[in-house]
């Protein structure tokens, strides 16, 4: 029978939820607990944090199970669940120098004040099949978590959580080399989740987008930008992961101020080129910023770098142009969007069949003519 | 008969900024009347100035001091050294003509177009402009085979009878004349002194200036002469 | 017909003492202070209805940016302009909204650039960029539209038969002429034309001036011609801008100003053509 | 694990008050889009997410509701929609378009005369018309603000040049009120005359592209055609509709999965249901 | 709002939407605003409050003109949205006889006609008939939304008041759009699209 007469939809929909059900409980495995997918998939959890646009690393855990690991599809769990939530209040810019740092670098300079610190990365490790991983021992696993703590390196528990340091960039700041984006003020920031792009962007609606943005159509663009479609050549001030605090002005009395809670961001400060703005232009560098939920590193990376490739006086390059990097870089929407074809468009369809058809009889009576 | 230009004491001196402001003097203290239908000769020696009187009737040079009182048709008595130049435009496009030595024209206008245009600026039909080009052209003897074709390529008294016809056709009140015969072989220069009659009797005034009188003596009334920039009466011719 | 007063436009943040610290007096037009660019200033300039009003000068004396302004290519700084053939010559045309100015723009105004990428849209075709002008002037009705074009086309000089091809295929001197048939479509009572010969061959150029003195004689339009060459603005126009650093240094007649010029930027600009 | 509820609607009241405000300007500004603050609803962008949002924001308890797309209420995709509204208001559901207070569609207008009291809202996927021409946001809103349609109108121009007429077919660009070119959402030219001086309230929802927009009734809503190449409806060669008999309504072109045979049928099957009972009055 | 369980506040405001939607889409069309005790309590005029209940949050700056008995802080109270100058405000309070400056008011912009004020004003009846209204203005409405011409008959609104309204709108889609309330919670709004002729009863 005909697409048009499906007129079973209601069944037919419980029924393809209850085989995808079924497609996920099928093998003979035990349920795989939220907390295994928040502690063990840690880059996922807050890979589909970022994209979703909401710090809640249970929730996040708990999406990626329901999607069955598919991240762009727990991201969009993740953000229809937060536009339900009234926006009660905003923090305070979290300033990340109060970062409690897990790992910073800087590929600027060889030696920073503090010291490079590389925290928990695999960037130096050979991507071997760990196939030992295929039969982990539940026993090895949690010993080795004791002994790694009660070890012999003084310093590693605190090495887990350090202390501040100072920002890399604020060298070159001080020395003046350094040419900072304008400051927007805090209370003019808008809202991504509240009001719709307009373009020019305000920088803050820009790194809102960008934060949010999704991984992969981030680093594609952005490494157009540093491959030559457009003109980054960035170079890493400093990378730092941490801790930073939340904190929010009491709605009652504002000079109160109460932390509400931390999240884990990875912070890119990146450094580009001077600019060439014709006679009084000065010779500085310029900042790519780069922000996101948890620990992404790739990701701060490509939003450092289309946030400064953004700001080309005359944008050529798809990186440089904004309305088109930030119209398309989004997930959810470029996902559901690219899925909705799969949708009925019969109708459509139909109306363009027609007016082919009548162009196609026009043509043929003109042929008849002739 | 009334006259149609009074000039008086007429002066033009040039201020050459890029030599430390140095003065030329173009003429000076310059007077003289032409009535309507009168043809006044100018005559003097190269650089003696009597082009500059002549360009500074037509306002392509500003003068210094002095009037040029114009009895004006549009504007009725005005005085050419300080009107607009909207009137000096509206006063060139109905009632004052010039005919330079050299035919300067658009690049790509056959010889009949320039003489076209001449009256279709003016505001007449093409059809007419035609008609009237055509006439005239053909009065000068400018061969029919020259009509379609681009000036530039004409002999000096070719390009020279296209410059009289464009300045001529539409029969200006006054007409300013810069050396009109200077290279005009004997044959041609019947029908010229014929138009100049012609238009003489319709009441247009004229003013030339030459190198040499003679060619132009039965048409000249009056004769004056140009010497440092000053201009004396020679008598009447 | 077009009245335009007192006119500035400078490019940058500009600091109150732009006007005064720039000009042909100090040869520039870059603010020593705030390095702001003085494109215009205090342009008066008055078109009237048929006449084609020249204004010469170098690269970078403000001629173009003038004529930018006039199509509201840009915005000015200050100063105001007068149309007649809106709001009777009474409301300063750069006062309104931008809904009003495309109207100005659609109805009373045709430009012909320098560049014909800045005048055409390469991907319409040839006809499509004439219905443009045409459809912003209300012309609704296909075959009035296709019969205007071939009418345009024909006088232009340009094959009618090549009226569906994108001008991009065109030489510079056809897409030149296209860009000419597009600004005259709707009969607009004033052509600004923006350094039109510049970078065309010499015989192109010829048909081009030709062209635009037969669309002036007969059908009387008013035209600004701005130009750096004195023999385009001697063939064309019978009153002449000229221009320096921003500044209008002279205005006369054509041949008065190259003839017997006065300021002292006029006769260097003349000599040096010499 | 706290416990989570949601609201009558899904959406939190201060999501709603926003849409609301933006509807009521809409509605002022006929054929302007208005760009609001989109929400993620629990369906996926792309999928009716702008007409849901507007539903939920008018919809109260009173409402009766109706879904189709492709004219049909029951393609899986008019379920899914309809049983979020019902299962997240309670409210009564109709597939009977003249029973419905508020029908929410994707690329049809019902059949069936829609009333006063009747409010139609659209899913709407690119709510730039303009879109057809110029891909740059910055670009169109400056063209609408200086009603700088000319860009669209070549376009009209060219298509007649190339086929012979204009090819467009769903979303068929219209001006509204005589100042704003409006996409009237993918829509078959057929039902592009019934948004002139119609009724019915229609809005517009385009969740992904967070814009939306309306017609008011009694509004003038006519498509860009040029005065001798008139705008044109679909036409079935007078076939009718196998189910019902219409000559009259939009028919898709089915084959038989037996016989291979073409046949046409209505695409707003419960408006066909309902004349095939004889319920529908002719005039 | 002593006892939220008996008082609705989502239906309540919902149907407030409703009526002000149908009288938005239909100008010069008279709906009726409900009210509730929980409302009438307000000090701020019952109609009035209805309405800024309605479509006042934190995300809106509004402006009570001529506010002489602190009603602003009421109503930031009650919907959290923020007070602001006339020249920046989204919604503008305007209490019975009362004649702002409507020009102050923002309009939007070419880009963002959206970006502009709505007027809330208190009058002190609306009717679609002019019988029993002595003193009224009757409008003359035409335009989207109506089908050839309505008739709305408003007592306690100035004709200088229409008229600065109308020089406001003179050049769409700019404008300004207005919505009246009277004393018993009868309710017309008047959209910048809107033409109208004016005559004293």
């Amino acid at each position: 029978m005909a697409y048009v007469a499906v007129k079973g939809g209601e069944k037919a929909i419980k029924e393809a939820e209850r085989l995808a059900q079924y497609f996920r409980c099928r093998g003979d495995s035990t349920p795989i607990a939220v907390r295994q997918i928040q502690d063990q998939m840690r880059l996922a959890v807050d890979r589909v944090m970022g994209e979703g646009g909401l710090y809640a690393p249970e929730l996040a855990a708990l999406a990626l199970k329901q999607a069955e690991g598919d991240t762009l599809e727990a991201a969009f769990l993740l953000r229809a669940f937060s536009s339900t939530l009234p926006r009660r209040h905003y923090s305070l810019p979290a300033g990340s120098s109060d970062m409690r740092i897990m790992r910073r670098i800087s590929s600027a300079f060889k030696d920073i004040p503090g010291g490079q610190f590389l925290g928990p990365t695999k960037d130096y490790t050979q991507r071997l099949m760990a196939f030992d991983l295929l039969e982990e021992d539940s026993h090895a696993f949690r010993s080795f978590v004791s002994e790694y703590v009660a070890g012999d390196v003084p310093d590693r528990v605190s090495l887990i959580q350090q202390p501040r340091f100072p920002k890399v960039v604020d060298l070159l700041r001080l020395e003046g080399l350094l040419a900072d984006p304008a400051v927007e003020s805090p209370a003019n920031y808008a809202d991504l989740t509240r009001q719709a792009i307009r373009f020019p962007a305000t920088r803050s609606m820009r790194l809102q987008a960008l934060a949010r943005g999704e991984n992969g159509s981030m680093l594609a663009l952005a490494y157009s930008s540093m491959r030559g479609y457009g003109a980054v050549h960035p170079c890493i001030g400093e990378l730092r992961v941490g801790h930073v605090k939340l904190l929010v002005p009491h709605p009652l009395d504002p000079t109160e101020i109460i932390t509400v809670g931390e999240v884990l961001l990875t912070e890119v400060e990146l450094v580009a080129r001077m600019r060439n703005e014709g006679k009084g232009s000065v010779a500085q560098l310029t900042l790519g910023y780069g922000v996101c939920f948890g620990h992404n590193e790739v990701k701060a990376i490509a939003m450092a770098t289309l946030d400064r490739s953004m700001t080309a006086a005359n944008p050529g390059a798809p990186a440089e142009d904004e309305e088109f990097v930030l119209y398309h870089i989004d997930g959810i929407e470029s996902a559901g969007f690219a899925a909705h074809w799969k949708l009925p468009h019969y109708v459509d369809f139909q109306a363009d069949l027609n007016r082919l058809r009548s162009v196609v009889d026009r043509k043929g009576k003109a042929n008849d003519l002739l | 008969m009334s006259a149609i230009l009074q000039v008086k004491d007429l002066s033009k001196v040039f201020v050459l900024h890029s030599v430390e402001g140095k003065r030329i003097v173009g003429c000076q203290q310059v007077g003289f009347t032409v009535r309507a239908g009168e043809f006044v000769g100018i005559t003097g020696n190269s650089g003696g100035g009597k082009t500059t009187i002549l360009k500074c009737l037509y306002r392509t040079y500003l003068p210094s001091s002095g009037k040029i009182l114009f009895d004006s048709a549009l504007f009725g008595k005005i005085d050419l050294v300080n009107s607009t130049e909207r009137d000096i435009i509206a006063i060139r496009k109905h009632e004052i003509s010039y005919v330079a030595q050299f035919l300067q024209v658009l690049p790509q206008m056959t010889a009949l177009e320039v003489v076209v245009e001449a009256l279709t600026e003016r505001g007449l039909s093409y059809e007419h402009s035609h008609i009237q080009a055509s006439s005239i052209l053909r009065h000068f003897q400018l061969p029919g085979n020259l009509w379609d074709i681009l000036p530039h390529t004409f002999s000096g008294g070719e390009k020279l009878r296209l410059n009289l016809a464009r300045a001529m056709v539409w029969r200006p009140r006054l007409l300013l004349l810069d050396e009109p015969t200077a290279s005009l072989d004997e044959q041609s220069k019947m029908p010229v002194r014929d138009m100049i009659k012609d238009l003489k009797e319709a009441g247009t005034a004229m003013v030339g200036v030459f190198h040499d009188l003679s060619f132009m003596k039965d048409v000249v009334d009056r004769h004056f002469q140009m010497h440092q920039g000053q201009l004396r009466e020679a008598g009447i011719a | 017909m077009l009245s335009v007063r007192n006119l500035s436009k400078i490019y940058g943040s500009g600091c109150g003492l732009c006007l005064e610290l720039t000009g042909p007096g100090v040869g520039s037009n870059i603010c020593p202070k705030c390095h702001s660019i003085v494109a215009c200033a205090r342009i008066d300039l008055d078109v009237y209805p048929g006449e084609i009003v020249g204004i010469v000068g170098e690269s970078g004396s403000g001629k173009s940016t003038l004529i930018k302004l006039l199509h509201f290519d840009q915005e000015p700084t200050s100063g105001y302009a007068y149309v007649q053939g809106f709001e009777d010559g009474q409301v300063d045309m750069f006062a309104v909204s931008n809904q009003k100015k495309r109207w100005l723009r659609n109805h009373q105004l045709g430009i012909v650039y320098q560049n014909p990428n800045a005048g055409l849209n390469m991907e319409f075709s040839c006809g499509g960029n004439i219905a443009d002008k045409l459809i912003a002037a209300d012309w609704y009705n296909y075959t009035r539209i296709r019969s205007r074009a071939t009418e345009l086309m024909q006088k232009t000089e340009l094959p009618v038969q090549r009226m569906d091809e994108p001008p991009k295929r065109f030489s510079g001197g056809m897409q030149q002429r296209v860009q000419i048939a597009k600004a005259l479509a709707n009969n607009p009572p004033l052509l600004l034309l923006d350094e039109v010969t510049t970078g065309l061959d010499v015989s192109v150029q010829a048909q081009v001036l030709r062209l635009i003195r037969q669309i002036q004689s007969t059908l009387q339009i008013a035209m600004v011609v701005v130009s750096h060459d004195f023999a385009v603005i001697r063939m064309l126009t019978e009153r002449t801008l000229v221009m320096r650093n921003g500044r209008v240094v002279e205005s006369g007649l054509t041949d008065q100003v190259m003839e017997d010029p006065h300021h002292p930027y006029t006769q260097l600009l003349i000599n040096s053509m010499l | 694990m706290t416990s989570y509820s949601y609201n009558y609607g899904f959406l939190d009241e201060q999501t709603k008050k926003e849409i609301r405000r933006k509807l009521l300007q809409a509605v002022a500004i006929p054929g302007y889009q208005v760009p609001y603050g989109s929400r993620e609803m629990p369906i996926a962008r792309g999928w009716g997410t702008g007409g849901l949002q507007i539903t939920l924001s008018i919809i109260g308890k009173q409402d009766t509701l109706k879904v189709i797309d492709q004219g049909c209420d029951f393609s899986v995709n008019a379920c899914n929609l309809r049983n979020f509204i019902a299962a997240t208001t309670g409210n009564t559901v109709t597939t009977d378009t003249a029973e419905a207070s508020i029908v929410q569609t994707r690329h049809r207008i019902p059949e069936e005369a829609m009333r006063e009291d009747q409010i139609l809202v659209f899913q709407v996927p690119y709510p730039e018309i303009l879109r057809w021409v110029e891909p740059s946001e910055r670009e169109t809103r400056r063209m609408h603000a200086e009603r700088d349609y000319g860009k669209l109108w070549v376009f009209l121009y060219e298509d007649i040049v190339r086929w012979g007429e204009i090819t467009l077919s769903y979303r068929y660009p219209v001006l509204v009120n005589q100042r704003y070119a409006m996409d009237p959402s993918p829509i078959p030219r057929h039902d592009v005359p019934k948004l002139h001086q119609a009724e019915t309230l229609f809005l517009f929802g385009a969740g992904r592209e967070k814009r939306l927009y309306a017609v008011p009734p009694y509004t003038e809503v006519v498509p860009l055609q040029f005065e001798d190449y008139h705008f044109t409806i679909e036409n079935f060669g007078g076939q009718p509709c196998r189910s019902c008999g219409s000559t009259s309504s939009y028919l898709n072109e089915v084959y038989d999965g037996e016989t291979g045979e073409r046949y046409f049928s209505c695409s707003d099957t419960s408006h066909c249901a309902k004349n095939s009972r004889g319920a529908i009055r002719h005039e | 709002m002593s006892d939220s369980t008996h008082f609705d506040q989502t239906a309540y405001t919902q149907a407030t939407f409703r009526t002000l939607l149908d009288c938005m889409a239909r100008p010069g069309k008279v709906g009726s605003l409900l009210t509730v005790a929980e409302v009438a309590s307000s000090p701020f005029d019952t109609y009035l409050f209805v309405v800024a209940l309605t479509l006042l949050d934190h995300e809106v700056v509004f402006h009570v003109y001529s506010d002489q008995c602190s009603l602003s802080s009421h109503l930031q109270a009650h919907t959290m949205a923020r007070v602001g100058a006339v020249e920046e405000c989204d919604y503008l309070f305007v209490g019975r006889g009362e004649s702002p400056d409507f020009r102050r008011l923002k309009r939007g912009s070419w880009q963002y006609p959206d970006e502009s004020a709505t007027i809330i004003q208190l009058v002190e009846e609306l009717g679609e008939v002019t019988d029993g209204l002595e003193q009224a203005l009757r409008l003359e409405l035409c335009g989207p939304g109506i089908q050839r011409s309505r008739t709305v008959a408003v007592r306690g609104l100035s004709c200088e008041l229409l008229q600065s309204w109308r020089h406001c709108n003179r050049e769409f889609p700019l404008g300004l759009d207005w919505i009246l309330v009277d004393k018993s919670g009868q309710v017309c709004c008047l959209p910048r699209t809107v033409q109208f002729t004016v005559e004293v009863v």
